[in-house]
């Protein structure tokens, strides 16, 4: 059976997802537990491909047993094989996590919503293992379009949101269409590996070129690097908790993966890394990003959009790291991929247990949280350490790693960017610790007495609060074991060319 | 010089971490206390128990977790991390008796968490102590940092607030912004950054970036609180007495300057420094912040501010001591850390013991106290003999061998610098006991009955008292250890 | 092409080599109609305080206050709504006569999908056009009548059933997703005669999904998501 | 000159897709209206698939259906005579991924009318300037 794994990993889901939206009719509670399963069985089948390619370092599947470039062939290696691990888990912790919140939210929406989850969890992992151009191109749309329906579903603004992010997704997507569509006129193929083995030949035809820049944009556009990315705060502050909490990790850290399967698997580096000027500027708009990012967050008025402008900066980091064109600061981009995938889990968890219990996210209402939900809390500060990249957090070592890469390529602005960023996140974090730990004042020292700490705890329920620990601990333990998991699975990920 | 590995470094710098879901769980608070107490006593007795072996001049590791290549999560201990360490467990348990008293006493809110963070922060200490290479290092600094921070701003008041801005501002921003690239910048020099005797970036690092690294870390330890980098340490006064005792007179501040001379002697190499003549700008960095801190301190009228100034000269005489670049010197540097402890801890313990039994934090109020206190004022007395460096205080034998430094080193400047201070440091403390013991009664702003401050408070200050008077008498095993860092540090020259 | 034996080399494509794509279009169509469920559709109505009721036969409209409604027995009465207007003689005539023909005509085309021009999705749309029309024609209570709301989400997921179940089948028959030759066994033909077999199987689950799609998008879409009145 | 417009001319199937594109942006980037944004997208999107058609075009090819039945392939079939069948395949996907993005965008702009009574961009962003 196992030899089926990477189709397992869609298709449950997606079969899964049928059959939730039928049970959504017959008895609401059943969709949850038919979710759950199907994502278990997916992120087990990931594990099982991991395993695989561990063992024999490249896994391929062709779907129809036609192989390409007739037909669509699935091949996973050490660089996707981590991702999707990674985004298994945090789709299924997830679903768990965010359970009594979606009851909450959609009473008598369960059933298309958990079949919406599904499908996005579907459209995200395909893309992470599909080896095919244009199957990208499909997922991907399964995956925008179930998210704009989430994000559609929020608070005050966010359909017009939605909408915003639909617009800017669409052209992101048809962009990327467009290029994939030159690369098909110059080499006649669809499948990545095909192509990669083909162009070599035509990397001085401006058909290339073309389709390396429109294909760039598209995915910029779709991962938000600073300018385009207009449309992710406002969809990301008005979406419902427990949708954000799975698109915002999954969506943008998923395109950045995309951006360098395409530039390493499809555009080589010798082609992609050709020029030295191209990168650095690259580089230049990441550092843009990233400082832009961290300004704005400061300026931000509530929890989640803050969150939502510090994960622009973030997505500096990754962009930044993976064109400084060394072997460091790849490893780095790859590891912040894994790593920030799990920190903004982490903090838009926790985001999601403060709206349980409170009524809005702005910060005047997270007055005194440390008193009333201090699990919660204190798993945000894990989170917030790891944001901000202190050892032993899964954050700073990928820090560590995008940094030594900025210093070996000599790229001063991205480490001071990148130090500078640490510096924004530590003043953001505390204020919001400063709120929830001092407010409201009062001269408890006087009067205060013992018992006042249990007087007030009301922390999210139980169902919601062990997964969150478990992410929180996850983050200290990825930090633990980066060494293991770069010199077993990220070095191999990266191709031998780059020094 | 052979090592051996054994787990004993991590338990010690564990214990106390453990120590925390147990002082969570347990409602009531004596058992609450009961484990604090029990933490420290395995701490120290944990530590206290490597103390022979490094005495033979064995060194004892243990690798937690290899987190970079070349770049694991690694203890070591030598001897100068176990006089430290051996300083700061024995002060911890004084403390915990001492915070008993002083808390119950105030009926201060939320004690659980003190006792918690206050756990965190030593294992913190410890970690740093025991800490075999840089980021390592660096792990347990910001661990202590960011431990601390809700004990600084225990009251959660405005003012409380305010100084722990401050606070943060100084600590992480001087780590991250200066610490940190340095730290990488040599990791990508070097590919290394285990502590070595004589420094390992030797001859790697180009001259010009010696002296800039060699700043970025003076000034990035800011725990260290090197003038201008130093006004974060009064602002932090406004936690409660105990704190500013242990932590802003020992713990965090020691690990400030502990840093620095871990990095000018493991990461640098005596020989570097004195090549690159940067032991002399660190030289007159530390003499202006001793000079510089005494003279404010004089204008000082809250007591605990007052000792916060003297605290940071005091700090500097450390710094300077491993600049002067000579044995005997680095000899008086690292009894420094212990003898200043012993007195520093009393001042301060004195000075809430004062507050507890009184109200009063100012030195203007403090007239004829000595009446009412004998026993308190008569301990601050031995602490500031201590402090200033006067027999019997057990801070003449460090200075001793500091002046002797000095002369070994023919730094004439500094032997004026140290002098000078010690003068200041008489002129900032002995008006206070005088004016508390001999004024006429009218004068007197307290009624001629003893009314001491709870036995919490007053024991723990005495013992700490009569600590400071016994190492003068018998500085062992500090004594020993001191020398076998100097020997092992200057035995290439 | 040899390999299929289908003779319209588009539809073989569609269907068989890049079968995998064509599946997640499916899913695409799909989750596009759970969307807009999700999006508009109001569960619970909101109480009108009267109700509107047509004699069918003389075309007199009572009003009925609140809470009261006529018997569901009462067959010559139909239920109306504020926006009601007349139908148009022509255009219903006209509706009812064509509908037929193209549904038969959609039909056509799934089912002749890989002989000539057509397929599963081009079918699917005109059917769903056909549906579509008489609800346009007439008004969508009456086409909610003739279609459900459940009965149509029952065909959407019976379609993509059909697809992925097609490929999961291929998978229990020990061959890899989507592999129709696995089906020779099943249907007693040579491999390449199953795949054609195949790909009209998984046609036909395209066309039912497409269809229905197209007409819930269309019900959620003209009464915003209350199914009650409507264009 | 010439030969200028000689390209321009040999090229007009990408001259054709690009206008389309250029015109479904300036929709979606100008107009204020929601309904004319979405409008402007489908533009966008039907560009593309024009593009991708126009690619699989051959001179004087056929449609890619061959004309026998079922019995199998006796005779050679020449891949010149047929109009490149992938193309054709991508743009049903791409075709049915518009239509489910065109009602998406629908849905939610109903939505956004059901809550603010207009599509008019501006009128909405005053009435979030009020709030």
């Amino acid at each position: 059976m196992s030899q089926h794994f990477p189709a397992f990993i869609i298709v449950i889901p997606l079969i899964a997802a049928f059959f939730i939206f039928t049970a959504g009719w017959l008895k609401r509670t059943y969709c949850f537990y038919i979710a759950a399963v199907a994502l278990a069985i997916s992120l087990f089948s990931s594990f099982g491909l991991l395993l695989q390619v561990l063992q024999n370092k490249v896994v391929v599947y062709h779907f129809g047993g036609w192989s390409p470039p007739w037909g669509i062939a699935y091949r996973v290696d050490y660089l996707n094989g981590i991702v999707l691990v990674v985004s298994a888990a945090i789709a299924f912790l997830n679903l768990i996590a965010t359970k009594k919140s979606v009851e909450k939210e959609f009473i008598e929406r369960v059933g298309p919503f958990y079949a919406l989850y599904v499908l996005f969890v579907t459209g995200t992992m395909g893309i992470v293992v599909t080896g095919d151009a244009f199957n990208l191109y499909v997922l991907l749309e399964i995956a925008s379009l179930t998210g704009y329906a989430l994000i559609g579903m929020g608070t005050e603004h966010a359909a017009l949101a939605s909408l915003n992010y639909v617009f800017m997704g669409t052209i992101g997507a048809s962009f990327y269409l467009l290029g994939i569509g030159y690369l098909y006129i110059a080499t006649g193929s669809l499948n990545m590996f095909d192509i990669a083995s083909i162009l070599p030949n035509i990397f001085q035809s401006n058909v290339v070129l073309f389709a390396f820049v429109i294909c760039l944009t598209g995915l910029f556009i779709k991962m938000a690097l600073f300018p385009m990315h207009t449309w992710l705060p406002n969809a990301y502050t008005y979406s419902p908790s427990p949708a954000i909490s799975l698109i915002a990790p999954l969506t943008t850290k998923v395109m950045v993966y995309v951006m360098i399967r395409i530039l390493l698997s499809v555009f080589t580096p010798s082609f992609s890394f050709k020029s030295m000027a191209v990168n650095t500027s690259f580089v230049w708009l990441a550092v843009i990003a990233i400082v832009v990012g961290s300004i704005l967050a400061l300026s931000q008025q509530s929890l989640k959009r803050m969150l939502s402008y510090v994960m622009i900066a973030e997505i500096g980091y990754m962009v930044g790291g993976f064109w400084l064109a060394n072997r460091a600061g790849i490893t780095g981009a790859i590891l912040h991929i894994i790593n920030d995938a799990a920190m903004t889990l982490c903090v838009f968890l926790v985001a999601g247990n403060i709206l349980y219990r409170v009524p809005g996210d702005s910060f005047d209402n997270l007055k005194g949280l440390f008193r009333k939900m201090p699990f919660s809390m204190g798993a945000f500060v894990v989170g917030a350490l790891s944001i901000i990249g202190v050892p032993p957090t899964c954050g700073f070592f990928s820090k560590w790693y995008l940094i030594t890469g900025g210093i070996a390529a000599g790229h001063y602005g991205f480490v001071a960017a990148l130090l500078f960023s640490s510096l924004v996140n530590v003043v953001l974090f505390f204020r919001i610790f400063e709120i929830g730990y001092f407010e409201p004042f009062g001269d408890l020292h006087i009067s205060g007495s013992m018992d006042e700490e249990e007087k007030t705890f009301d922390d999210a329920p139980l169902g919601m609060l062990v997964p969150l620990m478990i992410v929180a601990a996850g983050l200290i333990v990825l930090g633990i074991y980066t060494d293991t998991l770069v010199t077993k699975v990220i070095q191999f990920a990266i191709p031998g060319g780059i020094s | 010089m052979e090592t051996i590995v054994s787990i004993r470094p991590f338990l010690a710098v564990l214990v106390s971490i453990l120590a925390v879901p147990l002082i969570v769980s347990t409602r009531r608070t004596n058992f609450r206390e009961g484990w604090t107490f029990f933490a420290a006593f395995a701490k120290f007795s944990i530590i206290a128990s490597m103390t022979p072996v490094i005495l033979d001049g064995v060194e004892i590791e243990y690798t937690i977790a290899q987190v970079l290549p070349s770049v694991a999560i690694k203890l070591k201990v030598d001897a100068f991390g176990m006089l430290f360490a051996l300083v700061s467990s024995f002060l911890w348990i004084v403390t915990s008796a001492y915070s008993i008293g002083y808390m119950r006493r105030l009926k201060e809110h939320s004690q659980t968490r003190y006792f918690c963070y206050f756990a965190l922060s030593l294992s913190a200490t410890i970690g740093v102590a025991f800490s075999a290479n840089l980021l390592t290092l660096y792990l347990f600094y910001e661990m202590l940092s960011f431990a601390t921070y809700p004990l600084v701003t225990h009251h959660q008041d405005m003012e409380g607030r305010s100084s722990g801005r401050k606070y943060l501002l100084f600590i992480v921003g001087s780590s991250i912004g200066l610490v940190l690239p340095a730290m990488l910048f040599i990791y990508h020099m070097t590919g290394t950054l285990e502590f070595a005797q004589q420094g390992f970036i030797a001859g790697i690092v180009p001259p010009k970036l010696i002296w800039i690294l060699v700043l970025l870390f003076v000034f990035g330890f800011a725990k260290a609180a090197v003038m201008p980098f130093h006004s974060w340490l009064p602002a932090a006064m406004v936690a409660p007495t105990p704190v500013s005792a242990l932590l802003h007179a020992v713990a965090v501040v020691k690990v400030g300057v502990f840093c620095i001379l871990r990095v000018l002697t493991g990461v640098f190499g005596t020989q570097l420094l004195f090549s690159s003549q940067m032991d002399t700008v660190v030289l007159y960095l530390a003499s202006f912040t001793i000079i510089a801190a005494s003279l404010v301190a004089l204008s000082q009228d809250s007591l605990k501010s007052r000792l916060a100034y003297s605290t940071i000269g005091q700090l500097s005489y450390i710094i300077l001591s491993a600049a002067l670049l000579s044995p005997k010197g680095m000899i008086g540097g690292m009894m420094h850390i212990a003898m200043h402890a012993f007195g520093k801890i009393t001042l301060f313990f004195c000075a809430g013991a004062i507050f507890v039994a009184t109200g009063t934090k100012n030195i203007s109020q403090m007239v004829g106290i000595g009446k009412r206190m004998p026993v308190t004022l008569s301990c601050f007395f031995i602490g500031s003999l201590s402090v200033i460096g006067i027999p019997p205080g057990g801070g003449f034998i460090s200075k001793w061998y500091l002046i002797l430094g000095t002369l070994e080193a023919d730094q004439r400047f500094m032997l004026f610098i140290l002098l000078s201070s010690s003068l200041l440091n008489a002129a900032y403390f002995l008006p206070i006991i005088y004016k508390a013991f001999f004024c006429t009664p009218e004068e007197s702003l307290f009624e001629n009955k003893i009314d001491e401050a709870p036995p919490w408070c007053l024991v723990p200050l005495t013992i700490t008292a009569i600590c400071s008077i016994f190492l003068f008498f018998y500085p062992e095993p500090f004594f020993s250890l001191a020398k076998i860092v100097s020997v092992g540090i200057f035995s290439g020259q | 092409m040899e390999d299929t034996s289908v003779p319209n080399i588009v539809t073989a494509v569609l269907a068989d080599y890049r079968g995998y794509d064509t599946m997640f279009e499916t899913a695409v169509i799909f989750s596009a109609g759970i969307a807009c469920l999700f999006l508009l559709r109001q569960m619970k109505r909101k109480k009108t305080d009267f109700r509107l009721y047509r004699h069918t036969a003389t075309g007199i409209i009572f009003r009925i206050e609140k809470g009261g409604k006529l018997p569901p027995t009462a067959k010559e009465f139909e239920r109306i709504d504020g926006l009601w207007t007349p139908y148009d003689l022509i255009i219903k005539t006209t509706g009812r006569f064509i509908i037929p023909f193209i549904q038969i005509f959609a039909l056509y085309v799934i089912a002749h999908g890989h002989h000539s021009p057509g397929g599963g999705f081009q079918g699917g749309v005109i059917l769903g056009a056909s549906f579509i029309l008489f609800a346009i024609s007439h008004d969508l209570r009456s086409a909610l009548n003739r279609m459900s709301e459940k009965l149509t989400a029952f065909f959407y997921t019976l379609g993509v059933y059909i697809y992925a179940g097609t490929g999961a089948l291929c998978i229990l028959l020990g061959a890899n997703f989507l592999d129709y030759s696995a089906l020779a066994t099943i249907l007693f033909v040579d491999p390449v005669t199953a795949r054609s077999h195949g790909i009209l199987i998984v046609e036909i689950g395209v066309g039912i999904a497409v269809m229905a799609v197209m007409v819930i998008l269309y019900y959620n879409l003209v009464s915003a998501g209350k199914f009650d009145e409507g264009l | 000159m010439v030969d200028l417009l000689t390209i321009i001319i040999s090229k007009y199937n990408y001259w054709g897709y690009i206008v389309l594109m250029m015109i479904g942006l300036y929709a979606m980037i100008v107009k204020k209206n929601l309904v004319k944004k979405i409008i402007g997208m489908s533009i966008f999107q039907t560009a593309i698939i024009f593009f991708y058609v126009s690619i699989g075009m051959k001179k004087n090819a056929t449609i890619p259906i061959i004309s026998h039945g079922h019995d199998g392939g006796e005779h050679a079939v020449h891949a010149v005579d047929f109009i490149n069948p992938l193309p054709h395949v991508l743009m049903l996907t791409a075709i049915v991924v518009s239509v489910a993005t065109l009602g998406v965008a629908l849905a939610l702009a109903i939505k956004i009318y059901q809550q603010y009574n207009s599509l008019e961009e501006d009128e909405i962003d005053s009435q979030i300037k009020v709030k």
